[in-house]
């Protein structure tokens, strides 16, 4: 950031302390345990490497983890707008509760998630022993982790959309009305593309924390290698048999992917706000 | 198509909007809903639209019964103060809009719709920014694509909410000679709502005053500019001074002067105010005439062509505010804080039970 | 009236997950016997966890005064961080096991699916629980017991005995973290027919979580489970306790502690204590594994390590 | 509209007729941005049902398992010396934590809200990263850094250091994934804020800190305390992260998460949950508290309008 | 306190906002920064303030060296435009603000403080307001809140940033006449920003025309308005008509009509444009001179006392805008698309390569 330098004369004061207690901060708790990460990975040789993130059961968890997040983000995706367009749309009895209670998965720490959630949906459980009727089973299957990653990621679309749609103009819609849309065009074409940066935002960080997710998602899934076996047990896994170079090789394989992720969050939204103002 | 509105009402919890309005737009005539802040216009152009529903009261089209019509089957064009306009596509596709959303068989083909926007576009003058965004464009363009975008949809009745309230003061000016205009060539029936008297006098062919929720007058814009129904009408479409005035036989006296006031020809000796515009105050340097009123200057501006004075009288409770133009201001040789004598030539007097509010 | 201490000295023993009962008992025992023996008050910390993570904390600076861990290969990590010297497994009689225990099957009230030995897990009928052996250190010992059962079995045929073990995993619906974890998934969710455990756990969770509900299957053959326990020299030697550390550890060798042992349902290593627990502790054929797999070192080489025999078995399962 | 119009735009008058076709009786009047009845009860519904299997069951479930017991059984799982020591941590690390994270965080807004500077936007992101990493990778990062076999190991135990298994670590690991609440709270909210305020302050002749505690403060109440609500309750339920570096030294470095899980381990399943109850109680004191907070602000803005 | 502001210049990354400006501020005048959007009247006044730090140049306050100064220590009282008010504070407690926050020895004791909030109320007619919350008010009201905070510290210098722009035109023309009213009151050097003209030539003593960062033109109100510096502030100042027009000694010729251009009397035969305001121009029923130009009346729009026409004429390229009493319209009996003949009485005319910008 070399643009930091105090330029000559900042009329409000405390640039320096600020800037300067916020790089200090980042830096010691955040950038230079990264970094130092990072390099660590890069004194791996390129074959130790390659070869502890592509090894086949690595692969599966990327698929079932990868897979399980998209999965996860996408239900959460349209039940979390759906949930916020609710809670901010209409008036039903109990609202300010459940909307109070939307932070929860922020709030309760995750292993208590997992444990109670596979008591829900094990199939002896409150609910896992109605869907066993069906021959649905949840628990120590995929769907249990897609079910845990779900509950953890459902604050991020609903608070990134709420406020975006309770500040979004009544004329908007209005205006379409009066162009003759009917209900169905006006929020497919005005509605939807308006909240489309932030359904994105929700979206994109739904995913990026179901990919990191562990606590909450041992206890629900079978824990199976190449069937049920997430990337971050793998990594514990890894760390646990002395492993370290594998466990950081597949931590740095998570961490780009997150990055990623952020990244092309922050470019879509710095590309739409550059088109559309 | 005729907009007829009978007898509707609508309030807001316990805060009356609309008090019992009826009121019938003609045929291809610019309206103007002229009020103070929170009068109610944009509410009664809102259930007009359709976008809100009236308690009671009917609102007809052409003579047909459209109350309980959603807004979509109207057939009216609604431009916003904010101008709504889609900032995630382009120019183009704002006004195209209404012509995409229509249901399959009675969509025009896709040339159609590209010729009608385009000759659309060159109407308002800005087919050039077809392909902008709307965050592209300035205010006043912005308002012009606003239009056209309601106008593609060819609507029966065209409405208007302060179209030029977010603009500057010399692309406002510009714009509303510009709407008289394109009005003149499309005719269609439409109806706007400003809070400027200015504006309302220069563009529309019939203004209606509302305050409170109540139409306080409806009329031609001379109509209601030279022969206000009230005070609060003849307060509201410009400044505006006041005398304490006798009234007897047909006369209104303020000290000396007599002036005319023949709708109280049957009065004797009662006391009432005399309502005068700065233009309509004769200012002299020395008491040319018996009937003048002795009044000092205490601040004098030049704005332009004109001179605008404050004078202190004994017969107004205010400083009276008297305007003239400039060459005939110098010829006076007055300066400020001089002694001068002020003449109205022309007042319209109320009796004091219809008192202006302070709206 | 008690002697007032002279000093106070505070060790921490760093242990796996099932041990947290027995080793909070014997801390009270053994602070009651420094304190007359030595004079000093001695207050042991306890930190428990899976056995491998309990041993890399240690290797990354945890700083256990003793280690008693489930099994000696994440002991024998220590060793080569040159945390302990080569010879830490003989310092202590019975390669540094003061108990012992063996791995059984648990299965449901009644035996409903009739299991009897090792064989009975690879029925297609069978639901078969047990922890990872990546992560579990009991896990390790769960999968060894196998294997040994199953080269006794096939005359040391390899691939026979892989096959077989292969079949018990492919039978496995839940792969638990730790040990504690496949418990929880055996008793709690009620998942799966024959739950392969320690027998101090198989015990445990038979008097504890359900009297009557559960049944100890007794296997034909299994294996020695001889979790070490040791000092670790480099940290007493910075902090000093090495005395009172190796007292703790000889300590566990009295005839006080072995019972306090087979009261949580370890095996007394001493044979006289052990002979007055038979009903508890029934009689079967034990191997350990240096006797089938020559040393831990060699067991993790060739079948826990990453591309070693049971990530062939994952492979083919899948 | 005129055939003028009509002519120039280019429609006939039959296609004017058609544009709003009316069939049948008039249908009720509804309002443009609304559905009908049978649409909103059919989303409100999905919506709940979603929520009740989501949100509300898993709570059911914690609260109903800590008092299936009673609630002596709650208050003794709750005072038991192991547990104590566990609240008592967690509350140490959150006393460390959040006000670190809050003046970062405020630090960090004023900087990024009331200055131009080059390469903003990268510090955003840098700022939003921790969200985004996984726990156990953290955990990790941690370990390599600080572990004895790490890089800075040998230099920390060489001058006697403790950071991981002590609290250092377990500070260091909370902060590191709590790092971007409540930053991420005011950075926004700052930057809708503008400086004008400030400004006016200074042309009156206050100084810096004058005009950051009567006139910045306040206006950043309400957000701030909501982020460090919301910090907080992460900070005491970060689970993950804090299992790697704790060594989990009973009585000394379990957090009440790890602690819950000991208890869990240990089949005390009605402790387990009555200690999880603990941190859900105190996730819905948040709650509340954070409605309460929304709920003054509502007022205020009503208020404002009004 | 006079302000010289000497050789500033300003760039914001790679646009130039106020571009090599000298200036003098008077002691006690009240200046209006008069010019479009975009002009830099704001970051000039800011620069003033201390709250931008000029790239070059410097700012003097009576003669002292002011550049490097901290806003906090200039003694500036500045007006926000949109009032930036503290929300958390009544309205007491943010005129006393500036004297609370003083250092404990410079701090005026509480009754003081007090006495001296309440004096300022009073002065601007707030007194009642003091308990209540800024969003309590209206925005006239907040208006003058902000002005009463800025005196509160007695400034040596108070600087306004469109103190009215934010308000509605009839509050806006009250508060104008307030603030001339304050400032002969108490006579601090003033510099307000505005780009609305009739307020800059109402309420000011001097006015400052700026465009791009440039000064235009630096003048009393009358000197700006009637010698406009060139076609830019001509154009500023109100609507104009340009004729196309041929100097030749000393004369503009628009048509037949010859009008006084003094300025070029050493010109020949070149051609200029003529700047004409609309009350400039005479309209005719008939061509009663051999001077009119015929022309035809396109628009007729009246508006109070006043009637505005826009003509065509072959002399000029835009319609021409021509303004005349009512009663003089009237009396010539003329209406839409009628034919009638204009005479420009006065101009200003200016050479092509001096163009008006599109400002
Ligand atoms: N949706 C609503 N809920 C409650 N009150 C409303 C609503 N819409 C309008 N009002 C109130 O009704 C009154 C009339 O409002 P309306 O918007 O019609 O006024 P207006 O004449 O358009 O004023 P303005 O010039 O400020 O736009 C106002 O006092 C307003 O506060
Ligand atoms: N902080 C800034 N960063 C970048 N550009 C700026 C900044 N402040 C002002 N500008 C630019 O400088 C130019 C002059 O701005 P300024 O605000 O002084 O204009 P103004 O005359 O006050 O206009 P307005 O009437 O719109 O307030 C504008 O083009 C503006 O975009
Ligand atoms: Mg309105
Ligand atoms: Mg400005």
């Amino acid at each position: 950031m070399a643009g930091v330098a105090a330029s000559r004369g900042r009329v409000i004061p405390g640039f320096g302390l600020t800037m300067g207690f916020t790089l200090l901060y980042l830096g010691l708790v955040f950038l230079v345990p990264v970094g130092a990460f990072l390099l660590y990975t890069t004194t791996l040789s390129w074959e130790t490497f390659w070869n502890a993130v592509t090894h086949r059961q690595v692969i599966a968890s990327y698929k079932l983890s990868f897979g399980s997040s998209l999965i996860a983000a996408t239900i959460n995706l349209v039940f979390g707008a759906l949930v916020a367009w609710v809670l901010v749309r209409y008036r039903f009895p109990g609202k300010k509760l459940v909307d109070a209670l939307v932070d929860l998965p922020f709030a309760l720490p995750t292993a208590v998630a997992g444990i109670a959630l596979v008591t829900l949906y094990a199939s002896t459980g409150w609910v896992g022993q109605y869907l066993d009727v069906f021959g649905i089973r949840v628990a120590y299957t995929q769907l249990g982790v897609i079910v845990a990653l779900t509950y953890i990621g459902l604050p991020f679309v609903v608070r990134t959309v709420q406020p975006v749609l309770e500040d979004l103009d009544a004329e908007w819609e209005e205006a379409s009305a009066s162009l003759g849309a009917g209900r169905l065009t006006t929020l497919r074409r005005v509605i939807l593309p308006a909240l489309l940066p932030a359904l994105l935002t929700g979206y994109a960080l739904a995913f990026a924390r179901a990919l990191g997710e562990y606590g909450s998602v041992v206890f629900i899934s079978g824990n199976l290698p190449f069937r049920t076996e997430i990337t971050p047990l793998l990594i514990v896994a890894r760390a646990e048999q002395y492993d370290y170079q594998g466990a950081a090789a597949i931590g740095t394989v998570m961490l780009v992917a997150a990055f990623l992720m952020l990244l092309v969050i922050n470019g879509l939204q710095w590309w739409t706000s550059r088109r559309y103002g | 198509m005729s907009i007829e509105i009978d007898h509707v009402n609508k309030h807001f919890r316990d805060f009356i909007a609309v008090d019992n309005v009826s009121l019938t737009f003609r045929e291809g005539e610019l309206t103007a809903l002229l009020g103070p802040s929170g009068s109610g216009k944009t509410t009664l152009l809102r259930i007009i639209a359709g976008l809100e529903q009236p308690d009671t009261g009917r609102i007809r089209f052409h003579g047909e019964d459209t109350t309980e019509l959603h807004v979509s089957q109207r057939g009216v064009g609604f431009v916003f103060q904010h101008y709504a306009l889609f900032k995630h596509m382009t120019v183009f596709q704002n006004v195209a809009y209404g012509l995409t959303v229509r249901p399959r068989r009675t969509r025009p083909g896709k040339a159609e719709i590209r010729d009608k926007v385009m000759r659309l576009l060159e109407l308002v003058q800005l087919d050039w920014t077809a392909h902008r965004y709307p965050h592209q464009l300035s205010g006043g363009q912005r308002q012009r694509i606003a239009l056209a975008r309601a106008l593609a949809v060819e609507p029966k009745v065209l409405l208007l909410d302060e179209p030029f309230g977010a603009l500057d003061a010399k692309v406002r000016a510009e714009l509303r000679r510009w709407l008289r205009r394109l009005h003149d060539e499309i005719h269609v029936t439409s109806v706007f709502v400003t809070h400027d008297q200015e504006e309302a006098l220069e563009v529309s062919d019939r203004v209606v005053v509302m305050n409170k929720g109540k139409v306080e007058q409806d009329g031609s814009p001379e109509e209601v500019y030279d022969n206000p129904a009230n005070p609060f009408v003849y307060q509201f479409l410009g400044n505006v001074n006041r005398f304490r005035a006798g009234i007897h036989a047909g006369e209104a006296r303020i000290g000396d002067i007599r002036l005319p006031a023949p709708e109280f020809h049957d009065r004797r000796n009662e006391s009432g105010l005399a309502y005068v515009r700065p233009h309509e105050i004769e200012v002299y340097a020395e008491a040319v005439a018996s009937d003048t009123l002795p009044a000092r200057i205490e601040l004098i501006s030049v704005v332009g062509p004109t001179v605008r004075l404050e004078l202190r009288t004994d017969a107004a409770d205010d400083l009276v505010h008297a305007e003239l133009p400039k060459h005939r201001f110098h010829a006076l040789g007055l300066t400020q804080g001089n002694d001068a004598w002020i003449r109205p030539v022309q007042s319209r007097v109320f009796l004091p039970d219809s008192q202006v509010s302070n709206g | 009236p008690q002697t007032v201490a002279q000093e106070r000295v505070e060790i921490l023993n760093v242990s796996y997950d099932p041990t947290r009962e027995f080793y909070r008992e014997y801390n009270a025992l053994f602070a009651e016997h420094w304190l007359e023996e030595a004079d000093q008050q001695v207050n042991v910390r306890q930190s428990h966890g899976g056995s491998g993570s309990q041993g890399r904390a240690v290797l990354d600076g945890l700083d256990a005064d003793v280690v008693t861990l489930a099994l000696g290969y994440d002991v024998d990590a220590l060793r080569q961080r040159e945390l302990i010297p080569d010879d830490w497994q003989s310092r202590l009689p019975n390669n540094s096991s003061p108990y012992t225990s063996t791995i059984v099957i648990v299965v449901r009230e009644g035996n409903p699916k009739n299991i009897q030995d090792w064989d009975d897990l690879v029925r297609d009928d069978v639901e078969v629980i047990t922890p990872n052996p990546k992560t579990s250190g009991g896990a390790r010992w769960n999968y060894l017991a196998l294997w040994g059962y199953g080269l006794d079995k096939f005359d040391g045929d390899e691939e026979r005995t892989f096959e077989f073990v292969r079949q018990v995993y492919d039978n496995v619906p839940v792969l638990d973290p730790a040990a504690r974890g496949a418990t929880n998934t055996f008793v709690q969710r009620r998942l799966g027919d024959a739950f392969i455990a320690w027998e101090n756990e198989a015990i445990l969770s038979v008097e504890e979580l359900g009297r009557g509900e559960y049944e100890i299957i007794v296997p034909s053959l299994s294996i020695l489970a001889e979790p070490p326990v040791t000092v670790v020299d480099a940290n007493v030697e910075r902090k000093g306790t090495r005395e009172v550390a190796e007292a703790y550890l000889e300590f566990l060798y009295t005839d006080e502690a072995q019972h306090l042992a087979a009261k949580h349902f370890y095996r007394p290593s001493d044979p006289t204590i052990l002979a007055e627990y038979t009903d508890l502790f029934p009689e079967l054929d034990l191997f350990t594994v240096d006797e089938v797999f020559e040393s831990w070192q060699n067991a993790q080489e060739t079948h826990f390590n990453d591309g070693g025999v049971f990530d062939r078995i994952l492979e083919e399962i899948n | 509209m005129s055939d003028k119009l009509a002519k120039r735009v280019g429609l006939s008058s039959v296609t004017v007729a058609q544009a709003h076709p009316r069939q049948g009786p008039a249908p009720l009047w509804r309002r443009a941005t609304e559905e009908p009845a049978w649409v909103r009860v059919a989303l409100i519904g999905t919506a709940l049902t979603f929520l009740a299997l989501f949100l509300m069951l898993p709570l059911a479930v914690v609260l109903y398992s800590a008092f299936e017991r009673g609630l002596g059984v709650w208050y003794s799982a709750i005072t038991e010396p192991d547990a104590l020591a566990a609240i008592r941590l967690t509350l140490l690390v959150v006393a460390i934590v959040v006000p670190l994270n809050t003046l970062f965080g405020i630090a960090a807004a004023w900087a990024i809200a009331k200055f131009e500077f080059r390469g903003k936007p990268i510090l955003i992101s840098l700022i939003d990263m921790p969200f985004a990493i996984s726990p156990v990778v953290v955990g990790l990062i941690f370990v390599i850094l600080f572990g004895s076999q790490g890089w800075l190991g040998p230099w920390l135990s060489a001058y006697d250091l403790r950071i991981i298994f002590a609290v250092p670590g377990i500070v260091i690991v909370i902060a590191f994934g709590t790092l971007p609440f409540i930053a991420r709270e005011l950075i926004p909210l700052m930057q809708q804020q503008g400086k004008e305020e400030e400004e006016a302050s200074l042309t009156l002749g206050a100084s810096g800190w004058k005009t950051f505690w009567h006139v910045t403060l306040p206006n950043i109440k309400w957000g701030l305390i909501y982020g460090i609500i919301l910090c907080n309750a992460r900070a005491m339920g970060e689970f993950g992260a804090v299992a790697v570096v704790s060594g989990r030294i009973r009585g000394e470095t379990n957090t009440m998460p790890l602690h819950i899980e000991v208890l869990y381990n240990e089949y005390m399943f009605t402790a387990a949950f009555a200690v999880s109850s603990l941190l859900t109680g105190l996730a819905l004191v948040t709650i509340a508290i954070k409605s309460v907070v929304e709920w003054q602000e509502e007022r205020r803005q009503k208020l404002a309008e009004a």
